[in-house]
Formats: C-alpha cells, sequence, structure tokens
C-alpha cells in the first residue's frame, strides 16, 4: 500500500480528533476576527429598526435543545432588540421539546432589560397541531392560546390589548430547525393574514429558504450561527454567537485543507494507476 | 452554588460524554444514554401534551366558557385511540380520514399560492429593466440578485432543473444539454448547502464544548475533567474484556 | 358494515377535503368562522395524534422487557426515564419554571434532555468532517463542481475564510442567492406540484395507503 | 358598462390633466399656492369586492394638482352629523400623488376603475370599526398648505361577500391541474405510458452482482416514515425489484425497519419476489425485521450491523433525516457500494456526496413507477410532467412578454401576466 493509498484510508477517528482539537482550542483561547453583515440579516434589523414603539413583535422559537447552539443566540439577539426598541413582545413555540428552553430564553432576555411579563411580553407557551396552530392564531389568537406559559388567561392581558388574531401582529419572526418552521408560517400564516414575515433557521435549513427571501415572502434570513454573530454585531451586544465563530473559522479551514489533502492524495493515486495501465498495455 | 446546580453539572457532563464515547464505538454507556434520551423526551412530551391539551384547550374553556362544542374533537381524539383495540380498530379511521381530509383540502390552495404562483412571479421578470429618464439597459451586476443577469440565471436554473426531473421524454439531442445544465446546478446547490450545513454541525459541537468547558471549573468540582477520565477507563477496561472473549465476531 | 369500515371513512374525507380546500375562495364570515373552529379541532386532535405517537414506543419496549430480548435492560432505563419524567412533570405541573425559579421538572429538562439531545446531534459534527475528507472527490465533472461550490462557501461563511480570500464572502453570497436559490426554486415547484396532486389523490381517494394497512 | 365608460373617459382625459399641469409650470404647487383647489368631483364608496364584509373601498379620479405638497384625508362620518365632512374624523393623509390603483394589487379581472384613478381601502383596526351591513358616510378632503376643501358625503354599505374574485386564478389553477392529474391516471390506466428510464436503476443491478461475487449479504433501508408516505411506498417498491435480483443470485437481504407496519408490508413484498424469482424456499421471514423507531438507537443498531456482517451493497431508499450522514459514512467506511434515493431535499447534499449513486427526489418516485407500472403511479408522474411543462411554458412567455413590456412601456403583458401572480 503506498502512502497515498494508506492516507486516503486513514482511521476515522483521528480526523474525529483534528476536529474536536479545532474547536476546543479557539474556545479556549479566542482571537475575535470580524464579521461582515450580509444583507439578508440586515433585512430583519432593519425592518425592527423601522417599527414604531408599541408595535407588536411575535418570535416563534420553533426548535428544541439539539439546535440551542444556533438559534438560542439568534433569538437573545432578536429579543433585546426588540425589548430595546420597546416593542410588545410575543413569545411562542410550536415544537414541544422546546417550551422550556423557549421559555428560559424569554424570561433571562426580559430579566435583563427589565421587562414586565404580561405587560411589556408574553410567552404562550406550546400547543400540539403545528400549521393548525398558526392558522387558528390567524383567526382568533385566544382560541389557539387560551392561557400562556404561566396558566394565566390571554384575554386581557395588557400586553395583548387590541391584538385580536395575527392581521394585528405588526412582525413574526420564526427561528425554525425543521418542520414547522419558516415556511408553514408563510403558508398557513402569511398567506392569509398579512403580517410582515422574517426568518432565522439552522444552517441546514438556511439554503432552502433562498427562494422565499428572493420572492419577498421573508423579508430577511438569519442563517445559522453565522447569522447570529452578524445580528450580535448590528445590536452592539456580543454574545454566545460571536465567541463560537472563532471555532468555526478554525474547523471550516481544518475540513477545507482536510478535503484538499484528501483531493491531492486522490489524483495522485489516479495519475499513477493511469500511467500503470498504459505501461501495461 | 446551590447543590442542584452541582448535582445537575456532574449529571449533564456524563451524559454527554456517554453520548460522546460513541464516536469512539457502539458501546453500553452510549446505549444507557441514548435510551434515557428516549424515556426522557417521551416523558416530557406527555406530561406537556397532558398541561396544554387536557388543562388549557379542554377542560378550562368547557368549564369557564362552557365551550360543549369541544367534545367533538375529544371524540375524534379518541375514536383514533381504538387503534389498540383489534376489534373497533377500524373506528380510527373516521379519525384519520377527517384530519388528512381537512389536511389535504388546506394544502391545495394554499401551497399553489405560496409555493407554485409567488414563486412565478418571480422567476417572470423582465430581462432588461427599463429605468425612468435613462431608457431600457442591461444590469451585469452580479452582487443584485434582481440584476438582469441574474434574472437570465435564475430563468435557467429553474427551467433546466425543472427540466431535469422531467420523466416522460428521453434526455437526448437538446434534451441532453439541458438535462446536463440541471445536473451541473444541482450539484452546485448541494455543494452550498454541504458548506452551510458544515457551520451548522459544528456550532452544536462548539455548543456542547462550551458547556462542558464551563463545567470543568473548580465551583462545580471539575466533573469534566473527573467523568472523562472515569469514561475513558470504561471504555478502555470493556475494550479489553471483549478482546479476551472468543466469541467475539471477526 | 362494510359501508362504514370502507367508504365511510372515504366519503368524510371527500367531503371535508373539498370544504376546506373550497373554503379559501370564500371570505364570508360563516366560512371564516368554520376555519376557525376546526382548527382550533385540529389542535386538541394532534395532542391525541401525539400520544398516539409515542404510545407504540410503549408498546415496542414492553414487549422487550417481558420477552427478556437481547438489550431489554435498555429499554428498562428507557422506561424508568419515561416514568420518572412523567411523574415529576405532573407533580409540577407541567411548569419548568415557577416565577424564574426551576423546577423538579425544570432539572430534568435542563441537565438531562438539553444535554442529551444536542450531544446526540453534535456527534454529526464528526461526521460531517470524516465525510468531507473521504467522500469529497473530484471523480466526475459533476463531483468537482460540487466540491469547488462546497468549499467557497465554506470559505465565505466564516471570518478567517473572508480574510484569507476577501472575494470568497461575496461569491458565496451569489451562489447562495442565485445559483442555489434557482435549484431550490425548481425543486420546490416540482414538491409542490407532488403535493396537489397527492392532496387531489387523497381527496378523491385513489390514495388510501393513510387509512393504515392497504389489505382489509 | 358605467364604470366602464368612466374607465375609458378616465384613461383618456389623464394625460391631458398631466399637460395642463405641465403648461401651468413646471413647480405646480407653487402656482397651487395661489389658485384655489377644486375637490374631486366624481368620488364613489364601494363594498371592497371579495372580502368577509368590515371593508369599504374609496375611488376618485386624479386631479391635476396631485403632487406631493398637496394631500388627500379619507374622512369617516361618526354617525353624528352626516351632512357635514368637516366634523369627520381623518382615518387617513397621504400625499396626493400616491394610492393610485396601478399601486395596488389588483388583477385586470377585479380591478374596480382604471389605474390612473385613486384608491383608498377602509379598513378595520386602529380606530375605525365597520360593521357589515351598517351604513357608513364617507368624504375626502384636499389639503394644501392651510387650505381644506371637501367633496360631497358618500353613503356606502360593506357586505360579506362569497367568493374571493381575486383568488380566481387560484382556483383555476387547481382544477387544472387537478384535472390533468386524474386524466393521466385514466389514460395510463388504459395504455402503456412511456417513461425514461432512470439511470440509477443500472447502477441497482450492478451493486445486487457485486455483493453476490463478494458473497456478501445486501442491506436495504426504508427510510423514516411510514406507509403514508409516498417516499417509503416507492422504497417499498424498489425493494421488490432488489429482492428479486437477490433471490435470482442467492444472496442474502437485510432490511432494517424503523416502522412495524412497514415492516409487514415489506414482508409480504419481499416473499412475492422470492416466489416470482422461483426461489421460495430461500425466502427468510427474519430478513425483515424491526428495531426500533427512534431515530439515533435505530442509526447505531445498523451501523453497529454493517460494521459486523460488512455488506457489499446499502441501499437508502425513503425519507432521512439527520442520521443520513451516520448511516452513509459507516457505509463508505466498511467499502460498500452504496445506492440512496429520497426526496429529503436537505439530505440530499450527504448522500450525493457520500453515496456511489443517488436518485434525487422525484426520481425515487420515476423509478418506482417504472418499476411497479402501476397506472396510479405512472398516471400521477405522467400528471406532474404535464405540470411541469405547463410551468415551463408559463416561464418562456412570461417572460417575453414581460420584456415585451418593459421595452414597449406598455401594460398589456399583464393580461397574461396577472394570471400567474399571487394577488389578493
Amino acid at each position: 500500500m503506498t502512502f497515498a493509498e494508506r492516507m486516503l484510508k486513514i482511521d476515522r477517528r483521528i480526523i474525529f480528533l483534528v476536529i474536536g482539537l479545532c474547536t476546543l482550542l479557539p474556545l479556549l483561547y479566542p482571537v475575535g476576527l470580524p464579521i461582515k453583515i450580509s444583507p439578508e440579516v440586515r433585512g430583519v434589523y432593519d425592518y425592527i429598526e423601522s417599527l414604531p414603539e408599541d408595535s407588536v413583535f411575535l418570535l416563534s422559537l420553533d426548535f428544541d435543545p439539539a439546535s440551542k447552539p444556533e438559534l438560542q443566540p439568534q433569538s437573545i439577539a432578536l429579543l433585546r432588540h426588540a425589548f430595546r426598541k420597546n416593542l410588545r413582545v410575543i413569545g411562542m413555540t410550536l415544537w414541544v421539546s422546546g417550551t422550556g428552553l423557549a421559555d428560559q430564553i424569554i424570561t433571562q432576555v426580559a430579566k435583563e432589560m427589565g421587562k414586565e411579563n404580561g405587560k411589556d411580553y408574553v410567552f404562550l407557551g406550546w400547543s400540539p397541531g403545528g400549521t393548525a396552530v398558526i392558522i387558528n392564531m390567524g383567526q382568533d389568537l385566544y382560541g389557539a392560546f387560551p392561557a400562556d406559559y404561566n396558566g394565566r388567561a390571554t384575554k386581557g392581558l395588557p400586553v395583548l390589548q387590541g391584538i385580536t388574531n395575527l392581521r394585528d401582529v405588526n412582525y413574526v419572526i420564526s427561528l425554525g430547525a425543521g418542520v414547522p418552521g419558516v415556511e408553514a408560517w408563510y403558508v398557513f400564516g402569511k398567506d392569509k393574514y398579512k403580517f410582515e414575515l422574517g426568518g432565522g433557521c439552522t444552517g441546514v435549513m438556511a439554503p432552502g429558504l433562498y427562494p422565499l427571501l428572493r420572492s419577498g415572502q421573508i423579508n430577511g434570513l438569519i442563517g445559522g450561527l453565522r447569522g447570529a454573530a452578524e445580528y450580535e454585531g448590528l445590536i452592539g451586544q456580543k454574545g454566545k454567537a460571536v465567541a463560537g465563530m472563532d471555532a468555526q473559522s478554525a474547523t471550516h479551514l481544518a475540513i477545507i485543507v482536510l478535503v484538499i489533502i484528501c483531493n491531492v492524495f486522490y489524483l495522485s493515486l489516479r495519475k499513477t494507476a493511469r500511467q500503470q495501465g498504459q505501461s501495461r498495455t | 452554588m446551590p447543590i442542584e446546580t452541582i448535582i445537575g453539572a456532574w449529571v449533564a457532563t456524563g451524559l454527554t460524554l456517554f453520548i460522546f464515547s460513541f464516536l469512539y464505538k457502539d458501546n453500553p454507556l452510549f446505549k444507557v444514554a441514548e435510551n434515557l434520551y428516549v424515556g426522557v423526551s417521551v416523558g416530557y412530551t406527555i406530561v406537556k401534551t397532558y398541561d396544554t391539551v387536557i388543562v388549557n384547550l379542554i377542560w378550562k374553556p368547557m368549564v369557564d366558557n362552557k365551550e360543549w362544542s369541544l367534545l367533538i374533537p375529544v371524540a375524534i381524539g379518541l375514536l383514533m385511540l381504538t387503534r389498540y383495540v383489534p376489534k373497533a380498530a377500524w373506528l380510527s379511521r373516521y379519525a384519520f380520514a377527517f384530519i388528512v381530509g381537512v389536511g389535504s383540502g388546506l394544502a391545495i390552495p394554499r401551497t399553489i399560492s405560496s409555493f407554485i404562483l409567488k414563486q412565478v412571479e418571480d422567476t417572470v421578470r423582465p430581462l432588461i429593466m427599463l429605468v425612468p429618464g435613462e431608457g431600457v439597459s442591461f444590469t451585469w451586476n452580479l452582487l443584485n440578485p434582481a440584476s438582469s443577469v441574474n434574472t437570465i440565471i435564475i430563468l435557467v436554473g429553474v427551467s433546466s432543473v425543472l427540466f431535469y426531473f422531467f420523466f416522460s421524454v428521453e434526455h437526448t439531442g437538446p434534451g441532453k444539454a439541458v438535462a446536463r445544465t440541471g445536473i451541473l446546478f444541482l450539484m452546485i446547490a448541494f455543494g452550498a448547502a454541504f458548506g452551510y450545513t458544515v457551520m451548522a454541525r459544528m456550532s452544536l459541537l462548539i455548543g456542547r464544548l462550551t458547556d462542558l468547558i464551563e463545567f470543568s471549573d473548580a465551583s462545580y468540582g471539575r466533573p469534566t475533567l473527573w467523568l472523562l477520565i472515569l469514561t475513558i477507563g470504561a471504555l478502555v477496561v470493556m475494550s479489553l474484556r471483549s478482546g479476551s472473549n472468543p466469541r467475539e465476531e471477526k | 358494515m362494510i359501508f362504514l369500515r370502507r367508504q365511510m371513512p372515504l366519503l368524510i374525507t371527500l367531503i371535508t377535503g373539498l370544504v376546506f380546500a373550497a373554503q379559501y375562495y370564500v371570505p364570508h364570515p360563516a366560512s371564516e368562522q368554520l376555519l376557525t373552529s376546526v382548527t382550533k379541532w385540529l389542535q386538541i386532535i394532534g395532542g391525541f395524534a401525539l400520544i398516539l405517537g409515542v404510545s407504540s414506543l410503549f408498546h415496542v419496549h414492553a414487549v422487550k422487557i417481558r420477552r427478556k430480548e437481547a438489550g431489554w435492560g435498555y429499554s428498562f432505563v428507557l422506561y424508568a426515564g419515561m416514568l420518572s419524567t412523567i411523574v415529576i412533570g405532573l407533580w409540577a405541573n407541567g411548569k419548568e419554571a415557577v416565577d424564574g425559579t426551576m423546577t423538579a421538572f425544570g432539572w430534568i429538562y435542563n441537565y438531562m434532555m438539553v444535554p442529551l439531545q444536542g450531544t446526540m446531534f453534535a456527534i454529526l459534527a464528526f461526521f460531517i468532517a470524516s465525510a468531507a475528507y473521504r467522500s469529497f472527490r473530484a471523480r466526475s465533472r459533476e463531483a468537482a463542481v460540487l466540491l469547488v461550490a462546497a468549499i467557497i462557501v465554506m470559505m465565505g461563511r466564516v471570518p478567517l475564510g473572508e480574510y484569507v480570500l476577501p472575494l470568497s464572502g461575496d461569491v458565496s453570497q451569489w451562489i447562495l442567492n442565485v445559483l442555489n436559490a434557482s435549484v431550490r426554486r425548481a425543486i420546490l415547484i416540482g414538491v409542490s406540484l407532488g403535493t396537489v396532486a397527492l392532496s387531489f389523490k387523497i381527496i378523491f381517494g385513489v390514495e388510501r395507503s393513510y387509512l393504515g394497512g392497504g389489505k382489509e | 358598462m358605467q364604470s366602464l365608460l368612466r374607465s375609458i373617459l378616465a384613461r383618456s382625459f389623464a394625460p391631458l390633466f398631466f399637460l395642463a399641469a405641465c403648461v401651468i409650470g413646471s413647480s405646480p404647487s407653487a402656482v397651487l399656492a395661489q389658485t384655489p383647489l377644486s375637490p374631486p368631483h366624481d368620488v364613489q364608496v364601494v363594498d371592497t369586492p371579495s372580502d368577509g364584509g368590515g371593508s369599504l373601498t374609496v375611488i376618485w379620479p386624479p386631479a391635476p394638482y396631485d403632487s406631493k405638497e398637496v394631500r388627500y384625508q379619507v374622512l369617516l362620518s361618526d354617525g353624528k352629523d352626516i351632512s357635514d365632512p368637516s366634523t369627520f374624523t381623518v382615518i387617513a393623509e397621504f400625499p396626493a400623488n400616491t394610492r393610485y390603483i396601478s399601486e395596488s394589487k389588483w388583477p385586470w379581472w377585479t380591478r374596480p376603475a382604471a389605474r390612473e384613478q385613486h384608491q383608498f381601502t377602509l379598513k378595520n383596526g386602529k380606530g375605525v370599526e365597520l360593521k357589515a351591513g351598517t351604513a357608513y358616510h364617507v368624504a375626502l378632503a384636499v389639503v394644501s398648505g392651510d387650505q381644506r376643501i371637501f367633496t360631497s358625503v358618500v353613503q356606502a354599505i360593506p357586505e360579506p361577500n362569497w367568493m374571493n374574485w381575486n383568488q380566481i386564478n387560484n382556483l383555476f389553477l387547481a382544477l387544472l391541474f387537478g384535472g390533468i392529474v386524474f386524466y393521466a391516471i385514466n389514460v395510463a390506466k388504459k395504455r402503456e405510458i412511456f417513461l425514461r428510464r432512470i439511470p440509477g436503476l443500472d447502477a441497482v443491478d450492478e451493486a445486487i452482482g457485486r455483493s453476490t461475487e463478494l458473497g456478501k449479504p445486501i442491506l436495504y433501508l426504508t427510510g423514516a416514515h411510514d406507509m403514508s408516505d409516498p417516499s417509503t411506498i416507492a422504497a417499498a417498491v424498489i425493494l421488490g425489484r432488489v429482492a428479486k435480483r437477490a433471490a435470482g443470485y442467492e444472496t442474502d437481504l437485510l432490511v432494517p425497519h424503523r416502522d412495524p407496519i412497514t415492516m409487514a408490508v415489506c414482508q409480504e413484498i419481499t416473499k412475492q419476489a422470492y416466489l416470482e424469482a422461483g426461489k421460495p424456499d430461500l425466502f427468510k421471514e427474519d430478513s425483515n425485521f424491526f428495531i426500533t423507531t427512534d431515530q439515533f438507537s435505530y442509526t447505531a443498531a445498523v451501523d453497529g450491523i454493517m460494521l459486523r456482517k460488512k455488506p457489499a451493497a446499502n441501499f437508502f431508499m425513503g425519507a432521512y433525516f439527520a442520521e443520513s450522514l451516520l448511516l452513509t459514512e459507516t457505509g463508505a467506511s466498511t467499502g460498500a457500494i452504496q445506492i440512496a434515493g429520497t426526496d429529503s431535499d436537505h439530505q440530499l447534499p450527504f448522500f450525493v456526496t457520500t453515496c456511489d449513486y443517488t436518485l434525487i427526489g422525484e426520481e425515487l418516485y420515476a423509478a418506482s413507477a417504472y418499476l411497479s407500472r402501476e397506472p396510479i403511479q405512472v398516471g400521477t408522474l405522467r400528471g406532474q410532467d404535464i405540470g411541469k411543462a405547463l410551468i415551463l411554458g408559463v416561464l418562456a412567455v412570461g417572460t417575453l412578454l414581460a420584456t415585451a413590456g418593459a421595452i414597449l412601456d406598455t401594460q398589456w403583458p399583464q393580461v397574461f401576466l396577472d394570471i400567474f401572480k399571487d394577488v389578493k
């Protein structure tokens, strides 16, 4: 077996080790490279920036703990921005296993910004049915969520004053890790109830949402940890996402180098194979 | 620091390391953690469903607002559960028929308007722009997705990929060229998705490692360190044992 | 009897399907009221469907334990995890936190469910790297195209990549915004046609596999 | 008829107004400060068509003074004094050169007046509450500097409607496409329909052949979903083909399942395949087996099978999620030939990179229809093809017309383009 062959069949656990180290070292010794802002993320930021005080902002945290590292920083940055702009914030989730996480995120940011539950914001919790929940909220918000996460009746809450359904909501952002997520909020929500919609999602989902972004069905897209880092940069409050970007840089470069090495070996092998083939005939 | 936080840190660290041990190979530690995961998440779903559906959506509206019509969905839901009674299992079909019927009905017009009309509408654009006062012009700016050159590229991409998934004609002659263009576009999109996904997966790892770093702190009693040693020790012992086991398959 | 078992469900699908497809085009308050009620029902039925989904798991593992099949001990772990979560959860009224203080249910969620689920998916980070190393080879023209697109997007998405190769940011933006968007759009249109076709087939009883078991 | 006449009149007079404005001076507002304004004389207030009631639409002709310095106000009576517009509440105020019908989304078939006319829709919310069946009084005011003049008061009643005519194109396309699909299924029942051969199927045969040469088993997965998902059905159909070949070559087949019902169905299919291959004695009941419904337990178990039994060919058909890479990466490490087929587009990149051949998206259905020749499957595929052909046609014709419209600066191409727009 030649050196190239041996390198191509390397035990994958060695690669696992390289990746582990490339993630760990920058986390322990951060560098802090600058991050450029993309127009997709700016779309969301600018729209929230343009909303007048007391506008209604609905954030649907449609993810579970598996996507926490990507979508928690996004939700924190968005909530900080919305609270800073004194918007009325409605939080909810369509993913049952994300309920506890969503509650934690909202409570934590609200506390940090000195906001009061019921007056400045409300967390509606989770309800089953996925897309049916969106339609029902579009028809009658109080039918879909008769009580909030804490069991208080939603009717009569000061933060929900003047809101009967999704038509009265100014801006909805769905932070989606899969189905139901951003697409469902368009098809079963915005299509009929005509609120403005923005999207945030994991890196896996992001490429699939570009057609909706192009056609204006969503007015901005925050994609993965990079998107979260950009948003943290925009609101000038750096958090977990910016901190993680160095590790991202290291692992990405490591993978790129691995791919290039692999191809060099592969092409050199193919070349020798071809030469041998020629000499034999 | 409260005692439950410290215990929590130890439990979380232990479970995290057990699952990571799968990277070495499938082993009992991983299996315990994994089955616990399934059990806990199923339990969590059941509790949340009870709290939301039975308490908030059924009981309270019926008792407080006398919404007796809610008994209809309850009946449909119960019909669904007849699946477990072999003799009455056919009754569950009524429930599925209802859900699937409503779901299909809701889907047809919404899919057409959101994903067919909207997408076609945005693809059909004039290839040249009419700038007021300057007349028609062809814009070359690649970075502006709405520029003329990008409009053409999008049109070519959409058409060729649609054609690639066309099964009624053989891909020969000019069709072959179009289908090949389609496959090249597809490969670029897959490559881009792969590249983007790398970041998604790495983020997950970063998230877990951040927790492990936090839990290596002395205030928690350094669970990361001790449990790491323990996990590796257990793996070594287990591999030694199975190594001496003659029944091991080749 | 056969009518009740076979035709009746198909009739229900036909009627509900047609009514709710038509509802979209009818703005009258009566039709809106119908939609409001039925979506509320669907939420409740969705809860029962969840129970149905998890209970099959319940059953499978119960059988494993009873028959003492290989690895039944793990099923036991699963059961213990599930039952204790349910008991503690009901005791805490299904709340992870009350006024910002964590309940026992919240503890299980934060220190067991979150790390377990998070780590399960974090394993993928290692696998994607090894897949990139071992499978990303320029075997053909198509594979080469895929490889180059992936590398550019990887470069363009991280700050270090943009620092080393400043053009990569803009190029990856263009790939995502134009090339990727056009492909995804075509796929979306194709999939939507498929969805509409399937919905029509379901409504008119041509496709009935959802009723469970093709045979009676 | 009347509205048609009015629209023709408005269309022919609009340029005149424009000319007049130009003649008066380059900056109309400078002149307007001195000349008294005349209010729009032909204000119409109608029930907004195609809605659920609770909305009125105000339409009025453009005026020569339309510019951003002059403003229109929409006034609604609170019911006390319906004759004096100055007591009415101001609902909206906007520059006089905005709110033209041409800016609104109405398609040509529901447009209430000519494109040059102004329009404003009074809706519920923000201090307005319109009830269906009640009469309301609406007026307009023109404001320029400190001048404020009123139009006459118009009465209108909002009514709920039974049809949203703006969406009639959606209904038309739904019926058209539904009709095409059923027509194609009917044709397929009567005669053979041509389907092109999917190249991936050759790869399937090749992989089975190689397994036989090496004397190793074949591993076949049917995906994460149950039998109600089209991708699982397709996976089961292709399993029939693979099982038949495997029976012919007397190669072992392993089919681990995630869904008990799918397992039962696949067992039948496998049995049938062995029967057709003339080797019913070789069929093993336990070649199809159930593991667990959980994503990662299943994945870990299948990975274990791959590492222990080292199958020479792995097939991944059906729907997959994050587990795809864990499966194919392990499969690749054992050196198996891997063939995938899935419609889960988010996982396709991983299958494409790690497998030797991948049936992409609808190719999976096509492969299954090609193999089964079942009229419903073949007909649906043909129906979808016709749908795609129609869309390709619309893209081509639409782009040509839109470009022509841009070059000639005309509106008539909209007659076609509006049909393929989502206008609500």
